[in-house]
């Protein structure tokens, strides 16, 4: 600045920057501290769990490192172990002689060698080269002279003889010449003698190895898990583990298992999960976070896996960890982000209550999983609660589906056929005009290849017919047939149930609706007009409550129904709660459902669209009868029977009535509240319009709505929808941020995860209206509430969480079983879909409902019916077939059990189509791991001295077989607790039969057939008790003569042992 | 719903926005710190254009000085330890910013599932703002080639000899004004449009208003010749039997030449009176070839028709002013 | 210059399109333009001869019907095997002679009237049956039990057909000329017969006296062939000359006779 | 010589042995004084000068020579404008820009190492590389935000440039070689957008270059481009992408151009920048005002 003084020295130059640059660099050193901080640390959270796993395994491993030490000194302690111990002891001294003999031979061998090794090297390395010299001269005259040189030369060398220093056996030393080839041949030699010795030496130890073998497996036997040394091993290993990133590596070739749409799958959880890392902790231990000490710490993840089993289903190195789990396998700087629950992961570690819809990515078809109870528990909730009645899923009850499938494809093929026709005809006169014979030739050989086509799709076509037609009648219906309302129902109680349907019966499978008072007049004014007026059926006299409420005790209702409420409620949730059901059906519907709910008032003929009245049938000439023998009308499949699971009893009339008259005193004194709009025209087609809205006909078969399809969102890749692509309406914020529709925190902190939305959809599809204005209750969210209880909602979540997109996982991960695993998943379908297990064991392991029920417990246990857990085996698959079509085994005497029928509780009559009988069969075979093609096995035929001594055990005091097993007495078989024998050789396979008679309590605990009715003697089975003396000599096995014997029971037999029998009645 | 703070943190701490929210400081504290020096050199010029005595002997600049000094330092070691320290500091910050702040990673690129908002990376943000007033081709291609050719010719076009190389506003008035309207008034302030109002839908989201994927935006938008009702059946007459079916269409085309003609002459006016506003501009006016004040025009009058559209579109809901069957305006 | 250029181009496209479709219109003419003519009775010649059996006829087997009494039915006595039928002189008798080259392009209408194949006594009548592509053959049942006529072509579509005792005569035509197209009945495996499918009529089939006659016969030089059922067969139980060149001049009759020797 | 006084013998020879220790102990610290000397003037040595040809850097001619000599330095002039080190005039953006450029070519290079530009291995790698690559979640970081940061710094520099009026003659070409950097700068940030293969490089890459379909002539909803025959299949956008959507070709040609063609423009550019700095006239100024009075018309 102009008249100042200027600064004395330049400020530019004169100015240090020091202090600015140190302040600088000392900044970008704490900088570079912070980043290496943060590389080493921070962004590497694993080293501080591995550190923690070292220290807290260590001690794990020295604990039980010490117990099994002192259990080793006990075990060192016994005399089993001493005596084995001196067993080696001995053989080793009993080999000591020899074996000093061989080592000391060998260890002349091994000197020699030494000695002869660097003069073998050098010579043959010489040789080698002079022959290659003398051979690389040509063989021409011009060389003559040269190649003879070196032929020389090469002989000379070979010829030369070398001193060796020679060890001998006496231990001396002797100078000894070799020339090539003695060099040559005593190498080989001693060679030769070294491979001796080393055989010589193993023969020797022989007793030695087996004396060891014996004492090892005997300490593996009684002290199973490691041993102490491989434990000690472990834990020096663990005491100064390596801080390193723990991963899985799979690259299954062709696509990828991680969801990214290729490239390798890398899972570095076990970078954390320690426990999981089979290195460190071998498969033979098994720990908690409890054994480690950790019970309370929310931080360690160092448990090994909870079900072992499962890894070895699915080895690690196969399937990694995120497979099943999902999750970030790549993540591992901090939790959230290992565990994929981050913002950009779409797919996140499964919460533990889900933590089955893993299973589900691969196992989407199968009807039943093992190792899976929640998710089979979604699967069953998704056909029980109606979920299937409006949301397709591929795979699951998709009969209709694949009947419309086959439709198509019938209509495919009669193009097809057509145009082969067509095409025919063209090619045959092409044919007739052609210029040349070979010409002609190709096409009429064409034409007549279509011909033959074209009778193949007439086979096709024949088989797909038949499919059709099962599968017409496999379709079923989740809710009953609303065409019968009018018959079946009583006028008030129809509005009131669709409004308060929870509150009628808390756990109905029918879900709540949201609907305004209009809607449930409108809805219900609809159903009434829309049902059938008649014919009505047949009018029943009063029965007696008090035998039907014992017929449907014993008969097995129980087995899916379930009666009473609360804490008096039993029963099985397959079907209804049975409580009220005297507020709402009619007496005379209530008995002919009860008689055969298969029982229809008008067959529904789905080509014509009508329900055929008796006027119809006249018309066609024909009487009103439909059944499965006339399940046609004008050529076509129609509707004969109601489409609901339930099965026909084959109860007596009287039985029928006595047990709907039971069911009409289950009722409560509620009123309702008369419903004269019921029949008030105008409010059809606003009915209709809201039951179609609704989407009512995907349970129920309503007239004029037949043909409505599924309304839902199909859910077979639920679980892979874009989280973009849910609308989380007004509560995207409180999802965000953690808080529940109810506004109390919700479990897992924010839900705006595709599993936060499913649960709280499922729980209560209508809180995503909320705020909404929706002036017409028609535009509000169709979906209604369904009843259930956490964990059954938990169980549908996971199933409808799994339910992903699997297309990019390798092909041969995803379970798509053949051969008897694919017969087993085919028959779960149709044991769940009949509810066969709630009243059969199917599964070792698996409970029946009635096996839970009070008044099957302690003995009267022998009143269940049969377990099938060896049915397969047990019986011939013809015998099979049969009974399953007609579980009576009989066209005449219908009322009773075909096999048992002392049991009270009745096998029903499902009318299974071929289809299932044949996948059913399949299926208790594939169970049992038979062979899929039965062949009766020839038995040898009893020669008349056999016969005697198999009729003589028969009838012994000491087996009273008859005592038991029905004999056609009718007195007798009343109170007999087994099947008649004579069915055995139809119905019974030898080897079970064999198997059954030795040891029935090993196949089916709690049988009344006693065991120990053989003793094995000398390789064959001899009977138990005193033997009768025409049977002391026989030489052969007695279990087998008496199957023998069995396989030949006649009824002249039968009634000839029924005299014999001690205990004869 | 406004008051949605949460909201608003996440869009400001979402770590591409980090550049953007820098620049709010940032510009602003340079266009400050640029025009405090223009400050003081503009006193300094006041005082030697009132003292041209002074205006001899002065070093004319607003730095230290004293004839004993050097007039140049060597560059080992005077520059080179500033800028050694420049890249010492540069090098700090990054490292801080890299450490606290990941680059962002999103899900694996899935073409089937469409990001809500999909928008481009922070400097094309502008670009993209553009696109919901122009055409495509406007706003993607033919503005962003002006913008390059516009920064390009201003060496050409600025005939001012005085302010070079020294801050300066009086000297330089319209020229900053033109340059800090063009490049904060409208390229920044379009960038923070786009990244903090624009939310999901690329609709307009006030600060602090929940961006919700499903909100309803009730927007419409009228071509003016819909508002003056042009329908072309005067031109029908007009015209060969084979363009009747046309005639709307001509008339459009027609119609908006008018308005766009008219705003040319207006703005093509209002910028000639601006830098013809005082002697001193008249002076630097004089100095320009015709190509240069025609480039120039034309430049300032593109220019300006963007924030002209932004208020037309958002304020008055016209869409286009000039339709044709190839570009609309 | 340019225009030159231009105009050149021009003209050789030109040339070029004109070509093109002269060329086009060309083919169609050249299809139509080959009329069939018709044989001129006036001119025509007739070739006649015999088919002589040479050395001791082969015996051929009785054919056992037991099987099938009602085949019996309708035959007086015991049926021979067909295959070589001698007549008087030795006349060889089911041969068929027929013109089977040097003819020119004429076009030959298939007569009106069906050739009928009768199955009889379980046996075909006639043996050989001669006709014309698209001439109707029609097969009737005169036994009272059911047969099937499998007829074995190549060239023409085979067929297997089943025909019950007095039901409607079947009928077919063969669209291809074919030689020899074996026929069988599955159900009486004795049972043999053999169609000629002819494109013109030059043709005839020997009877018991071995003559056979070929009328309307345009002059010129044709190769005539005899084909006899046993020399074909595998082994051959006859040979001889089965080809002759044959010139028919203008209204003659020309002669002609083959011989097959016996092995 | 030791035997030279047998008479003194033991103590000669002692006192000799002890003399000559003392002669090299002295002899040992010269020569350890020297070396320090040496050490404490470092420049002086013969290392040093090997490297930098020129001793101490405190001489005016020196200093020259060391700015002159040097490969890196000579960039700049051996004398700079007193003023033109001041922050407050330069800001230092321009240095700052080619700083993190340097930054962002040598984080770079790292992260080619592990990087693939293929559909399947891309995020992958980006997902290794933020895990389990020593150091690579920060390099990666710092090289986006360097990126970042070397936009602001361009912007800046030209707000800087324009405010000066540095552009101003004999600058102008200068500054056009400016504005291409700019656009090559912005370019090169948003090429490598799109590399990890994430959802938002992905819609922003897809919404970047869906302006392209709209170019004049080029694009084919651009204004005559269906004139012109364009579809999506042959118009602009398709050859920047390799295809109509972006997909695996979009990814390897956005690779290329940000790792070598982009590169090795804007290096070219650079060195033309830099080149025309020092050929107009080094940094602007800080220039002495000019009156408008001196104003020639």
């Amino acid at each position: 600045m102009p008249g100042q003084q200027p600064p004395p020295q330049d400020p530019i130059t004169s100015r240090s920057l020091a202090g600015p640059l140190l302040v600088a660099g000392l900044l970008l050193l704490a900088v570079l501290g912070w980043s290496l901080y943060q590389e080493e640390f921070g962004l590497r959270p694993w080293r501080g769990y591995q550190a923690r796993f070292s220290r807290v395994y260590s001690a794990y491993l020295e604990k039980r490192l010490a117990d099994r030490r002192a259990a080793d000194r006990a075990l060192d302690a016994t005399s089993q172990y001493k005596a084995l111990e001196a067993a080696v002891e001995a053989a080793r001294s009993a080999a000591k002689p020899k074996d000093a003999a061989t080592d000391k031979a060998a260890a002349l061998v091994a000197a020699q060698r030494a000695a002869l090794l660097p003069t073998y090297v050098t010579v043959h390395a010489q040789v080698g080269a002079l022959t290659y010299d003398y051979e690389q001269i040509p063989a021409t005259a011009a060389y003559r002279g040269s190649k003879q040189h070196a032929y020389n030369v090469m002989i000379a060398a070979r010829n030369q003889v070398h001193v060796v220093d020679w060890p001998t056996a006496q231990g001396t030393t002797v100078k000894r010449g070799f020339t090539y080839d003695q060099l040559n041949a005593e190498f080989t030699n001693l060679l030769d003698l070294k491979a001796e010795y080393v055989a010589a030496r193993g023969q020797e130890d022989a007793g030695v190895t087996a004396a060891v073998k014996k004492l090892n497996d005997y300490v593996a036997a009684t002290l199973p898990g490691l041993p102490a040394a491989t434990r000690n091993a472990l834990l020096q290993k663990v005491r100064t583990l390596d801080f390193t990133i723990h991963q899985v590596y799979v690259d299954p070739p062709g696509t990828s298992l991680n969801y990214l749409g290729g490239g390798s799958l890398v899972d570095r959880c076990q970078s954390c999960h320690l426990g999981m890392d089979s290195d460190l902790v071998p498969p033979q231990i098994t720990m908690t976070k409890a054994d480690l000490g950790l019970a309370k710490s929310h931080n360690a993840p160092f448990a090994t896996h909870p079900e072992p089993v499962l890894l070895t289903l699915h080895p690690l190195h196969r399937f990694g960890c995120s497979t099943c789990h999902g999750g970030d396998g790549w993540g591992l700087d901090t939790v959230s982000q290992a565990h994929g629950r981050f913002e950009h992961w779409p797919w996140p570690l499964y919460y533990s209550e889900n933590i089955e819809a893993g299973c589900q990515n691969c196992h989407a078809a199968d009807a039943w999983t093992p190792y899976a109870p929640v998710l089979d528990r979604g699967r069953f909730l998704f056909r029980v609660k109606g979920c299937i009645g409006c949301h397709k899923y591929a795979g699951f009850d998709d009969q209709a589906e694949e009947l419309a499938s086959a439709e198509h494809e019938v209509s495919n093929l009669d193009r097809e056929k057509a145009a082969n026709a067509r095409q025919a005809k063209a090619s045959n006169h092409a044919g007739d005009v052609a210029a040349s014979n070979a010409e002609a030739q190709r096409d009429y050989a064409a034409a007549t290849n279509l011909t033959v086509q074209n009778a193949k799709i007439d086979t096709q076509m024949t088989a797909l017919g038949a499919k059709e037609r099962d599968l017409f009648e496999e379709v079923k219906k989740v809710g009953p047939n609303l065409k019968e309302a009018r018959l079946h129902l009583r006028q008030d109680w129809i509005p009131y149930w669709i409004a308060h349907t929870h509150q009628f019966e808390p756990d109905a499978q029918m879900p709540q609706f949201r609907l305004e008072p209009y809607e449930v007049r409108a809805i219900s004014a609809f159903l009434w007009q829309d049902a059938l007026q008649g014919p009505a059926p047949p009018k029943q006299a009063p029965g007696d409550p008090a035998h039907g409420k014992q017929l449907f005790m014993e008969r097995g209702c129980l087995a899916c129904h379930s009666i009473g409420e609360g804490s008096n409620r039993t029963g099985g949730d397959y079907a209804e709660n049975l409580s009220r059901i005297g507020e709402k059906d009619t007496y005379d519907y209530l008995v002919r459902w009860v008689y055969n709910p298969r029982l229809r008032t008008e067959p529904y003929d789905p080509t014509l669209h009508k329900d055929l009245s008796p006027a119809d049938y006249a018309k066609a000439g024909l009487p009103f009868v439909f059944d499965a023998q006339h399940s046609t009308f004008d050529g076509h499949e129609i509707e004969w029977e109601n489409p609901t699971v339930m099965p026909s009893f084959r109860l007596s009339w009287q039985d029928a009535r006595d047990i709907a008259s039971f069911l009409e005193t289950q009722k409560t004194n509620m009123n309702y509240a008369p419903a004269s709009y019921m029949d008030d025209p105008k409010l059809f087609a606003q009915g209709k319009a809201l039951v179609e809205f609704y989407g009512c006909a995907s349970c129920h078969e309503i007239a004029g709505l037949e043909d409505q399809g599924r309304i839902g969102v199909e859910l077979t890749q639920e679980g892979s929808k874009p989280l973009g692509q849910i609308d989380f309406g007004f509560l995207l914020t409180d999802a965000q941020e953690g808080i529940r529709p109810d506004g109390k925190p919700a479990d897992h902190g924010p839900w705006d995860t595709l599993r936060g939305f499913l649960e709280a959809k499922i729980h209560q599809p209508g809180v995503f209206d909320a705020d909404r204005y929706r002036p017409n209750p028609e535009t509000r969210l169709h979906m209604p509430t369904p009843a259930l209880t956490r964990d059954d909602l938990e169980a549908l979540v996971t199933f409808v969480l799994g339910s992903v997109d699997n297309s990019t996982l390798p092909p041969n991960y995803l379970y798509k079983p053949t051969g008897e695993a694919a017969d087993v998943q085919k028959g779960w379908w149709i044991a769940t879909k009949y509810n066969c297990i709630g009243c059969h064991q199917i599964a070792i392991g698996q409970q029946s409902v009635l096996e839970s029920l009070p008044m099957y417990q302690g003995e009267n246990a022998a009143n269940l019916p049969p377990p099938l857990t060896f049915e397969g085996a047990r019986v011939q698959p013809e015998w099979l077939k049969q009974f399953l079509a007609n579980p009576a085994l009989s066209t005449s005497d219908t009322n009773r059990d075909g096999v048992r029928s002392y049991l009270e509780v009745r096998m029903p009559t499902f009318f299974l189509t071929d289809d299932e009988i044949r996948s059913l069969v399949s299926f208790f075979e594939a169970m049992s791991s038979e062979p899929l093609q039965y062949v009766p096995s020839q038995l040898p035929p009893l020669t008349p001295p056999e016969t005697a001594i198999a009729r003589a055990i028969f009838t012994s005091p000491a087996a009273p077989c008859l005592k038991c097993h029905m004999d056609g007495v009718a007195a007798h078989d009343k109170t007999a607790s087994a099947p008649n024998l004579l069915q055995v050789k139809a119905r019974l396979r030898p080897a079970w039969t064999l198997q059954w008679m030795t040891d029935p309590a090993a196949m089916q605990p709690g049988t009344a057939m006693p065991s120990g009715l053989f003793r094995r003697e000398n390789g064959r089975w001899v009977f138990n008790g005193p033997l009768p003396a025409i049977a002391k000599n026989y030489p052969g096995d007695m279990a087998e003569l008496l199957v023998r014997y069995l396989f030949e029971m006649t009824p002249a037999e039968q009634q000839q042992v029924l005299r014999l029998t001690p205990t004869g009645h | 719903m406004l008051g949605d703070w949460h909201q608003l943190w996440l869009i400001v701490s979402n770590p591409d926005n980090v550049p953007v929210v820098a620049l709010i400081g940032l510009v602003p504290f340079f266009t400050w710190f640029g025009l405090r020096q223009a400050r003081a050199n503009d006193r300094l010029i006041e005082k030697l254009e009132t003292d041209p005595e002074l205006a001899r002997t002065h070093h004319r600049k607003t730095q230290p000085y004293h004839p004993s000094w050097a007039k140049e330092v060597h560059t080992w070691p005077y520059l080179l330890r500033i800028e050694l320290l420049a890249a010492i500091l540069v090098t700090v910050i990054l490292l801080v910013w890299a450490l606290s702040v990941n680059a962002p990673l999103e899900e694996p690129a899935n073409a089937a599932i469409t990001m809500n908002p999909a928008k481009a990376p922070w400097y094309f943000l502008g670009l993209q703002e553009l696109l919901e007033y122009f055409d495509p081709w406007i706003a993607g291609v033919a503005i962003p080639t002006f913008v390059i050719l516009g920064l390009m010719a201003i060496p050409f076009i600025d005939v001012n000899p005085l302010g070079n190389g020294y801050y300066t506003y009086k000297q330089r008035r319209f020229a900053i004004w033109t340059f800090l309207i063009g490049f904060e008034g409208i390229w920044l302030v379009l960038t923070m449009i786009g990244t903090f109002i624009r939310g999901p839908g690329f609709m307009w989201f006030w600060p602090t208003q929940t961006w919700d994927p499903d909100r309803i935006e009730f927007l419409t938008t009228r071509n003016l010749d819909d508002i003056f009702g042009v329908n072309g059946k005067w031109l029908a007459h007009l015209l060969p039997a084979s363009q009747q079916a046309n005639a709307v269409l001509w008339a459009r085309g027609l119609f908006g030449i008018i308005p766009v003609g008219i705003y040319f002459l207006v703005a093509a006016w209002f910028f000639y009176k601006i830098i013809t506003a005082t002697p001193f501009t008249r002076k630097i006016f004089g100095r320009m070839s015709l190509l240069q004040v025609v480039v120039m025009e034309v430049l300032l009058i593109l220019m300006l028709a963007v924030p002209i559209t932004f208020f037309m579109r958002n304020l008055l809901r016209i869409k286009y002013v000039w339709e044709t069957p190839w570009f609309n305006l | 210059m340019k225009a030159r250029v231009l105009g050149l181009a021009a003209a050789i496209a030109l040339t070029m399109a004109v070509a093109g479709c002269s060329k086009k219109s060309e083919q169609p003419a050249e299809q139509s333009a080959a009329p069939a003519a018709t044989v001129n009775p006036a001119t025509a010649g007739t070739i006649t001869g015999t088919v002589k059996l040479v050395g001791t006829a082969p015996r051929m087997p009785l054919i056992k019907m037991g099987a099938d009494p009602a085949c019996e039915k309708n035959n007086t006595g015991p049926v021979h095997s067909e295959e070589v039928v001698v007549g008087k002189d030795n006349a060889l008798a089911n041969v068929v002679v027929y013109i089977k080259s040097g003819l020119g392009n004429y076009s030959y209408p298939a007569p009106s009237e069906p050739v009928t194949l009768d199955q009889k006594g379980c046996m075909y009548h006639p043996h050989v049956i001669t006709l014309m592509a698209g001439q109707q053959f029609q097969v009737i049942n005169s036994d009272s039990l059911t047969h099937n006529i499998h007829v074995m072509s190549a060239d023409n579509r085979a067929w297997n057909e089943s025909q019950p005792q007095s039901a409607a005569p079947i009928t077919k035509t063969f669209p291809r000329p074919e030689m020899a197209i074996p026929v069988k009945c599955n159900i009486h495996p004795w049972m043999k017969a053999y169609i000629f499918v002819f494109a013109n009529p030059y043709y005839s089939t020997t009877g018991d006296d071995g003559a056979f006659t070929i009328k309307n016969v345009p002059p010129g030089t044709y190769t005539v062939e005899a084909w006899a059922e046993a020399a074909e067969a595998q082994p051959p139980l006859l040979s001889g000359t089965a080809e002759q060149q044959v010139t028919v001049a203008p209204s003659a009759t020309k002669s002609v006779n083959f011989t097959f020797q016996a092995k | 010589m030791a035997e030279e006084n047998p008479g003194k013998g033991k103590t000669g020879v002692a006192d000799e042995a002890e003399g000559k220790v003392q002669q090299f102990k002295g002899w040992l610290e010269e020569k350890f004084q020297e070396q320090v000397e040496e050490l404490k003037r470092p420049e002086e040595t013969q290392l040093y000068k090997a490297f930098f040809r020129v001793g101490r850097i405190d001489e005016p001619r020196n200093r020259a020579l060391h700015t002159l000599n040097n490969l890196f330095l000579h960039i700049h002039p051996t004398k700079v404008n007193r003023d033109a080190v001041s922050y407050s005039y330069t800001w230092g953006m321009g240095g700052i820009s080619f700083y993190l450029f340097i930054v962002l070519t040598f984080t770079g290079i790292l992260l080619m190492f592990y990087y693939h530009p293929t559909k399947v291995q891309a995020y992958r790698d980006i997902l290794d590389l933020e895990t389990s690559v020593p150091f690579g979640l920060q390099l990666r970081n710092i090289h986006r935000w360097a990126a970042h940061l070397m936009i602001i710094a361009v912007c800046l520099h030209l707000l800087r440039v324009f405010l000066t009026g540095s552009y101003k003659r004999p600058r102008e070409f200068n500054w056009c070689v400016g504005v291409l950097l700019l656009v090559f700068t912005m370019l090169l940030s948003f090429t490598g957008y799109l590399l990890p293969d994430d959802q938002l490089g992905f819609w922003a890459v897809t919404v970047g270059t869906n302006m392209a379909r709209a170019t004049p002539l080029l694009g084919h909803e651009g204004p005559f481009g269906p004139q012109l025959g364009l579809t999506a299949y042959n118009d602009v956008r398709f050859a920047l992408l390799g295809g109509s959507i972006v997909d695996s070709a979009a990814l390897l040609r956005a690779y290329i151009w940000h790792c070598i063609a982009l590169p090795v423009m804007i290096s070219v550019f650079f060195g033309v920048h830099f080149w025309r700095v020092r050929k107009d006239g080094g940094a602007s100024g800080p220039s002495p005002v000019m009156l408008e009075s001196e104003m020639k018309d």
